[in-house]
């Protein structure tokens, strides 16, 4: 199949292929219009869609956040009935972790890893417009849950059996879960091994493994880590959406089920899962701190060995989630003694950080401070994990709101905080104004001021005995004092997210008075920076050779002979112009986007009507399959990719064509079908 | 430290304790984890301290270099400045120093959490305590069944010497007969570790008495042992504390620790089954052969009460003595997902109800009809189930609304008063002793 | 990771020289159909012999099941002939798969 | 893409990526892919095994629940679709060899029959599924049949999706498009083909031949 030697007769693709000039490769500000924005392949723009759609479900998330805070301001509180606490509690989680932090992630990997690899695209473009679709479509079904589900989820993140069962969640919103999860789950993997493939095929000439940037390393481990963990979920949703929906018999005890098995498997993918979480930030702020400390990252390779043992370690510690869960005292043991270990690595990377602002030269820039606060914070919530990790102490933790506070300070004070350095740093890169700075202060200082008056509360919450998931205690717990002060912290925090908006507004209005910030306004390290800002549409005039890790920066400076560094090139020297022509882009396309509507409409066939399956599965099968057989190319585009080269490699063109539709087929329709 | 966590000092005496369980503390007293009172709480404790000590540490240095860096090193802006630092890129012993350094610090926190672990896991196979059971002295290993629904703990007692095996055990919803039942409240006697058995009916549930143990989760299916014990005479709260649905935050319980012959009193009552008056007693007698009397008007509270439970409530509630006999028939099981409702042969003997929210005694040591009334007038305004309303099918979760008449009401809180030792019972007068 | 970092002609095309040709394609299904026969004959014996060699049953089945997933794999997948950065990957997976879901069964006292 | 990889250095002219693959490894994107999807995949399989394992003697409560899967295996028959689908490996390699002499007919011939393989595996699944229902093993019956048929369902749904690629190849064969250039594609499918297999000799063994007790 599949084959486009030239274009076929019954090719579907190109009518819809949006008629978008070749030639043209500054990207325009903004794209133009929307089809553009539906159609687009750019890993870039997919990027920027990742990262806007995170910081929407941010927001949900986040007033879903404050509503628990509202609830739990004051003891009997009653803002919201049992019922809806538990489902904004739970939807809370859910958004959070894969509909904001996981995206946000993402979008860094999305737009950061072929820039930083010296790449023009990722591996498989129409691929990556997949991911972001399904993902997105994912999301979007999972929250209409509260409008045609009769509610949201209300069994929590983690969603333990048999509470999540039919006879005790009767609602759909278990089901929207199981669902919209699942969708998620699709892309991430798609995602995972587009990204995979990137980094290990498509780097630049001289860009070895070991030349890759932190912040590459660690996305890529991030995507083993989702390549691996992702199938175990897809088995524990299937099961309980078999469960649920065609009386199957996995969880049910009444049947002679154990419901420890979905623990398990939750908890096998979900353990290696907070370290998806954490471990872009990781890479952000490997980032940040070495370019404003004017210093390489010290021990580059223990950062990285570092962060592929965390990968690894994750997958051995699952249970420390289930240690009063019953499974037996050895396990429990082996369990709480694996867990400890895990603070070694990541111990190595805290004080490599502080080695690199040793006798660093350190500007404080808000991307700066996001990242040290991070290093600050993160540790804080590494050293209560430990504190679970002994599980003798953590019968008395588990499911207190000290677990609470743990999980929010190594997430938010660690991924949140990372993240949003990341977001300061690269601004530039990606949309060619600065942010303020003053603002962006501001913002950092309020979201700091107000984590902590939110989460370190919970401390001492969690040691009074306040257990979680509950949705009103007594005055006479005495939790009422700290419970104050942490919702005063949330509104705090949401505050510093106004703020935040408030800054890109306000930046992008001011940035026409403002010098243009150049290629490499920080002065910093790595390939992007060598680029225009924002990074052209082909991102590199020409492949840069690497020749060194920091390749940027040692195009930029050199040593004399007292081992001094010295300026050996200005940044307009260095830089390429963006000016280049006729380079070959991917073509846009519409049918990922076909393929990604066709997933939910399964999702509510499989919840109100089959039939609706059908349709759906006949959308996704039209999507795959006007996929695999539209033409690489836009085939009326003026660019100077001839088909009148030697034939043979025609093959390599239609690596996208025929054998990535290929693979495409399987992998799409396989997660389409199942 | 003690200011900071809000600690109140709970003392043994009497008075105090007394004060504590009429002054309307029952459902909010505290779940400090902080302030251990057993054996096993001590070890966790002394476990934790440390590591919590050790992580201060840890943390203080991590935060205090991060600050002093960024004090020491700061620069405001790199314009003009072409001075640059050294540019240490690694130095591999001090590297490999901060990987073993650490490693070497978990390694000995590993090696006491190894010893504490296996110690609280183990179970003290010479507990053996004497106990007698109708008229007869046993050999009681402690051990007390612990069923978790939704949303309320129930505790079964098998006191004939023999020890209950998971295998008797094995279908939750039709446990073997038990010598006691409670809902809510169990007793222990002190100095001696009594084993819990931990399981569900329906969801998971955990079992937590902060003071005197972790926790340990009541999974359908399965049965967890853990361990209990009391230094001392008291009552000590709980939370359950696994996510087990609508009303979870309101499913609490208690551990009431006796002094021995305490106990053994407290047993002696609980196992007796109901008694009641004449009156009661005759009706109680047409019921049990499957005859029901009726009851007109004129007849008292306590006897229209009861026709009033056994229409609408005993389909549920056992109550020992009356409806463990249905039409000649053993009473079977309850009308609940769960297949059960609390035991209410001797709800008098217990000083709270519902889940262990609401207080059974008023502080002047009077029965609390207030909140009994309301409990019945509306369980789901009190906390929240699913019991009323439901689609064809479908089982209650929690207590339903009867929709009884106010009248109705009165009447059948006179027959619940008449259930157990009443306001001066067994309770207030075991922890009087000391 | 081992990885060549330039192009090299030998990466590329080394399938087409050691290549396996069709009759030992035709040798090896022979073989895994050999193996198969004795897998199932187990069955039968067993359930002559029920209780005769349990444990050694089992041993061999798994040991021939490993058999015949390596020849498939090496062969038919031809890891062997291939970069060795396919057999790291798939390795990869199918250790961590098995060692995880080893301890995870171990944590249900499956192997009691 | 490998127009992605433009390589500078060894070509000014943007089209100087056309160096074979002109990847990092050498190794063409989409191989690479599969391979990583296989890896995964290893994941997916693994859980849906272990649950089974969990429950192959759960026959759950009440007498009406008590079949299992393993009462009512039929063995010979499984043995025979097995060495089915194991054949259908061999047909599959020579498919792939066939089409890298360029032998188009050869190779529509053994790609059909590896999907008609890949065919009567799938019949004879449907045969086993619905005699074991007739035999009173239901999906909802206990803990036990709903972990067999979804473990034997998903490979089952694997097995379709490749006969589905299969006849896809065969059809752009029969339009000429499949020509030895494309020899990779083949072998990818291949490879997905041989994954579906090397599943099955595992769930052969430790699902149907391992006796319970
Ligand atoms: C970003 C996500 C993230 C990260 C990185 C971590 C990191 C760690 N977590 Fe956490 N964890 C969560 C997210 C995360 N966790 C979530 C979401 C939950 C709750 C899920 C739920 O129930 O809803 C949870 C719950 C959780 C539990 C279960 C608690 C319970 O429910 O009973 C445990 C138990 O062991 C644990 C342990 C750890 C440990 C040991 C680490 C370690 O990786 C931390 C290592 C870091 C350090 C130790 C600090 C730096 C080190 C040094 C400065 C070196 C020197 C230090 C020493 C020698 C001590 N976590
Ligand atoms: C990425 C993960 C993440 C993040 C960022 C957060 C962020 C926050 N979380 Fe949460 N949380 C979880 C993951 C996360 N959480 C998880 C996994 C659970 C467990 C769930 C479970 O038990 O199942 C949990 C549970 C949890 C609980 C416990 C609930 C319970 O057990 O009953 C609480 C309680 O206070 C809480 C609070 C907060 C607060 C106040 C924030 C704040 O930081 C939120 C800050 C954000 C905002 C406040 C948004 C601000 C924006 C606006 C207000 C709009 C402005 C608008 C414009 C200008 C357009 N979270
Ligand atoms: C469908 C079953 C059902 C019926 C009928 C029912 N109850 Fe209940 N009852 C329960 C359940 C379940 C609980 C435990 C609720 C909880 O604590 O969450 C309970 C709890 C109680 C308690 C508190 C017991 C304790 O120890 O905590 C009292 C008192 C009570 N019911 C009285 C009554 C009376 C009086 C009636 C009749 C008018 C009645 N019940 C009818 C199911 C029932
Ligand atoms: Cu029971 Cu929570
Ligand atoms: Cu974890």
């Amino acid at each position: 199949m599949a084959v486009t030697d030239e274009p076929l007769a019954l090719t579907t693709g190109e009518d819809l292929v949006v008629d978008r000039p070749l030639g043209v490769f500054t990207r325009p500000q903004g794209g133009k219009g929307w089809r553009d924005w539906l159609s687009t392949v750019d890993h870039k723009k997919i990027g920027i869609m990742y990262g806007v759609a995170a910081m929407f479900f941010f927001v949900v998330g986040g007033i879903e956040a404050l509503l628990i805070r509202l609830q739990l301001a004051a003891p009997d509180g009653q803002i919201l009935s049992a019922d809806v606490y538990n489902q904004v509690f739970t939807m809370h989680g859910v958004t959070m972790v894969f509909l904001f932090i996981m995206p946000l992630a993402a979008a860094f990997a999305n737009y950061l890893i072929p820039l930083q690899i010296g790449a023009r695209d990722v591996a498989f473009p129409r691929l990556n417009a997949l991911s972001f679709w399904v993902w997105l479509s994912g999301a979007i079904f999972l929250n209409t849950s509260w409008i045609v589900g009769g509610g949201g989820a209300d069994c929590g993140w983690f969603c333990y059996s048999p509470n999540s069962g039919l006879a005790f969640s009767p609602s759909h919103g278990v089901d929207f879960y199981a669902l919209g999860l699942q969708i998620a789950g699709i892309a991430s993997l798609v995602s995972a091994i587009n990204l995979i493939v990137t980094c290990l095929n498509m780097r630049a000439p001289g860009m070895s493994l070991f030349r890759m940037p932190v912040l590459t390393w660690m996305l890529l481990v991030t995507q083993f880590l989702l390549l691996f963990a992702i199938p175990v979920i897809t088995v524990a949703l299937f099961l309980l959406m078999f469960d649920r929906l065609f009386d199957a018999q996995f969880f049910n005890p009444e049947a002679g089920a154990d419901p420890l098995l979905w623990q398990h498997l939750f908890w096998i993918f979900g353990h290696p899962e907070v370290y998806i979480i954490i471990l872009p930030a990781f890479g952000v702020v490997s980032e940040i701190i070495p370019t404003f400390s004017r210093k390489p990252i010290f021990g580059y390779s223990f950062m990285v060995f570092s962060g592929i043992a965390i990968g690894f370690m994750g997958w051995g510690v699952w249970a420390h989630h289930m240690f009063v869960s019953g499974i037996g005292p050895l396990s429990v043991w082996a369990f709480s003694m694996s867990t400890m270990f895990i603070a070694v690595p990541t111990g190595v990377k805290i004080l490599n950080w502080l080695a690199t602002m040793w006798g660093g030269k350190l500007r404080f820039t808000t991307a700066m401070l996001f990242a040290v606060g991070t290093v600050a914070m993160f540790t804080i919530g590494g050293l209560s994990g430990v504190t679970h990790a002994l599980a003798p102490a953590d019968t008395q933790q588990t499911d207190t709101y000290y677990i609470v506070a743990h999980f929010h300070y190594v997430i938010f004070g660690g991924g949140v905080l990372g993240l949003m350095g990341g977001l300061y740093f690269w601004w530039p890169k990606v949309f060619g104004f600065m942010l303020n700075e003053t603002w962006g202060k501001v913002h950092f200082w309020t979201m700091l001021i107000g984590f902590n008056l939110t989460f370190g509360p919970m401390h001492v919450l969690g040691l009074q005995g306040m257990s979680r998931r509950i949705d009103t205690y007594s005055p006479g717990f005495g939790f009422a004092f700290w419970n104050l002060i942490a919702t005063i912290g949330a509104f705090i925090i949401a505050l510093s997210v106004v703020v935040f908006f408030l800054n890109v507004w306000k930046s992008r209005r001011d940035a026409p008075h403002l010098p243009a910030p150049g290629p490499d306004p920080w002065d910093a390290r790595s390939l992007e920076w060598m680029i225009q800002s924002p990074a052209p549409e082909h991102n590199f005039d020409e492949v840069p050779i690497v020749e060194s890790d920091d390749e940027w920066w040692h195009r930029k400076y050199g040593y004399d002979e007292n081992k001094n560094v010295v300026r050996i090139a200005t940044i307009e020297e260095a830089t390429q112009k963006g000016d280049a022509v006729g380079v070959h882009l991917p073509a846009p396309s519409f049918w990922p986007l076909v393929v990604a509507l066709g997933l939910p409409i399964i999702g509510y066939g499989l919840i109100f009507n089959l039939w609706l399956c059908v349709l759906g599965g006949a959308l996704v099968g039209l999507g795959i399959y006007s996929w695999a057989l539209e033409p690489v190319d836009d085939p009326d585009a003026d660019h100077d990719h001839g088909h009148d080269d030697h034939d043979d490699d025609d093959d390599d063109d239609d690596g996208e064509g025929a054998e990535a539709e290929m693979a495409d087929a399987t992998a799409g329709a396989e997660e389409g079908a199942d | 430290m003690s200011d900071l966590f809000n600690v109140r000092r709970r003392g043994t005496g009497t008075g105090l304790l007394l004060a504590l369980l009429l002054a309307g503390c029952a459902s909010d007293a505290e779940l400090d984890t902080l302030e251990p009172q057993s054996p096993v709480a001590d070890e966790i404790w002394g476990l934790a301290l440390p590591v919590f000590i050790i992580a201060g540490v840890v943390l203080v240095l991590v935060c205090g270099a991060v600050l002093w860096l960024s004090l020491k090193n700061r620069v405001a802006t790199y314009e003009g400045d072409d001075e640059f630092p050294a540019q240490t890129a690694h130095n591999n012993p001090l590297e490999l120093g901060w990987t073993i350094g650490p490693a070497i610090l978990m390694a000995i926190i590993a090696v006491a959490t190894s010893v504490v672990h296996f110690s609280i896991n183990s179970v003290d196979e010479e507990n053996a305590m004497p106990l007698t059971v109708h008229g007869e002295t046993v050999d009681w290993e402690p051990t007390v069944v612990v069923v978790g629904q939704q949303w309320w703990w129930e505790y079964r007692y098998y006191l004939d010497g023999q020890q209950i095996t998971t295998e008797q055990l094995a279908d939750q919803r039709n446990l073997p007969p038990a010598d006691i039942v409670t809902s809510g409240q169990f007793a222990i006697p002190t100095g001696q570790e009594v084993e819990l058995i931990i399981t569900s009916r329906d969801v998971i549930h955990s079992h937590w008495i902060p003071a005197l143990n972790g926790k340990r989760d009541a999974v359908p299916g399965r049965f967890a042992p853990w361990k209990i014990e009391a230094y001392d005479p008291g009552v000590y709260f709980g939370q359950c504390t696994e996510f087990c649905g609508l009303s979870h935050s309101r499913m609490r319980m208690q551990t009431i620790a006796l002094d021995p012959p305490d106990f053994q009193a407290w047993i002696d009552e609980q196992m007796a089954p109901a008694t009641f008056d004449a009156e009661l007693q005759a009706y109680v007698d047409a019921y049990r052969a499957g005859e029901p009397a009726a009851v007109d008007d004129e007849a008292s509270a306590e006897l229209r009460g009861l026709d009033v439970f056994a229409a609408q409530c005993a389909s549920c509630h056992l109550v020992n003595g009356f409806n463990d006999m249905v039409n000649g028939e053993p009473y079977d099981g309850a009308d609940v997902v769960s297949g059960s409702a609390p035991d209410l042969t001797h709800l008098m003997g217990r000083t709270t109800f519902a889940g262990g929210i609401l207080n059974l005694y008023n502080e002047d040591g009077t029965v609390n009809v207030d909140d009994l009334a309301r409990w019945i007038r509306d369980p789901n305004g009190i906390k929240e189930n699913f019991a009323d309303g439901l689609a064809d099918g479908e089982l209650p979760r929690g207590m339903p609304d009867r929709n009884l008449t106010e009248r109705q009401i009165d009447d059948v809180i006179a027959f619940l008063i008449t259930l157990g030792p009443d306001a001066d019972g067994w309770m207030i007068d075991a922890t009087e002793v000391e | 990771m081992n990885m060549t970092e330039t192009v090299t002609e030998t990466a590329t095309h080394e399938e087409s020289h050691d290549h396996p040709s069709d009759w030992d394609y035709v040798k090896i299904a022979l073989l895994l159909g050999a193996i198969t026969a004795v897998e199932v004959l187990t069955y039968f014996e067993s359930a002559i012999t029920v209780f005769e060699n349990n444990a050694f049953t089992i041993a061999s089945l798994i040991v021939m099941m490993v058999v015949k997933f390596y020849l498939v794999a090496m062969y038919f997948m031809h890891l062997k002939h291939d970069n060795s950065i396919f057999t790291k990957l798939f390795g990869g997976g199918l250790a961590l798969a098995t060692i995880v879901y080893i301890i995870a069964l171990s944590a249900f006292e499956f192997w009691a | 893409m490998a127009t992605a990889t433009v390589d500078a250095a060894v070509d000014s002219h943007d089209e100087g990526g056309h160096d074979d693959h002109g990847t990092t490894t050498g190794i063409s994107n989409t191989k690479l892919a599969m391979w990583v999807f296989l890896g995964s995949e290893c994941l997916l399989f693994g859980g849906l095994i272990s649950t089974y394992l969990l429950y192959k003697t759960n026959r759950g409560p009440g007498p009406e629940n008590t079949v299992i899967p393993t009462d009512v295996f039929d063995i010979p028959f499984t043995s025979v679709s097995s060495f089915v689908l194991l054949m259908s490996s061999l047909t599959m390699v020579l498919a792939l060899s066939a089409l890298t002499r360029g032998d188009n007919p050869a190779t529509r011939a053994w790609l059909l029959t590896t999907a008609m393989l890949g065919g009567v595996f799938i019949g004879g699944q449907v045969y086993e599924f619905t005699s074991f229902i007739r035999e009173g093993v239901g999906f909802t019956h206990n803990p036990a049949s709903s972990a067999f048929y979804t473990l034997t369902g998903f490979h089952g749904v694997h097995v379709s999706l490749g006969i589905v690629m299969l006849m896809s190849l065969y059809v752009a064969s029969k339009q000429g498009k499949l020509q030895p250039k494309h020899t990779e594609t083949v072998e990818i499918v291949g490879l997905y083909w041989h994954f579906v297999d090397v599943v099955w000799i595992f769930i052969f063994t430790v699902i149907y031949l391992i006796p319970v007790d």
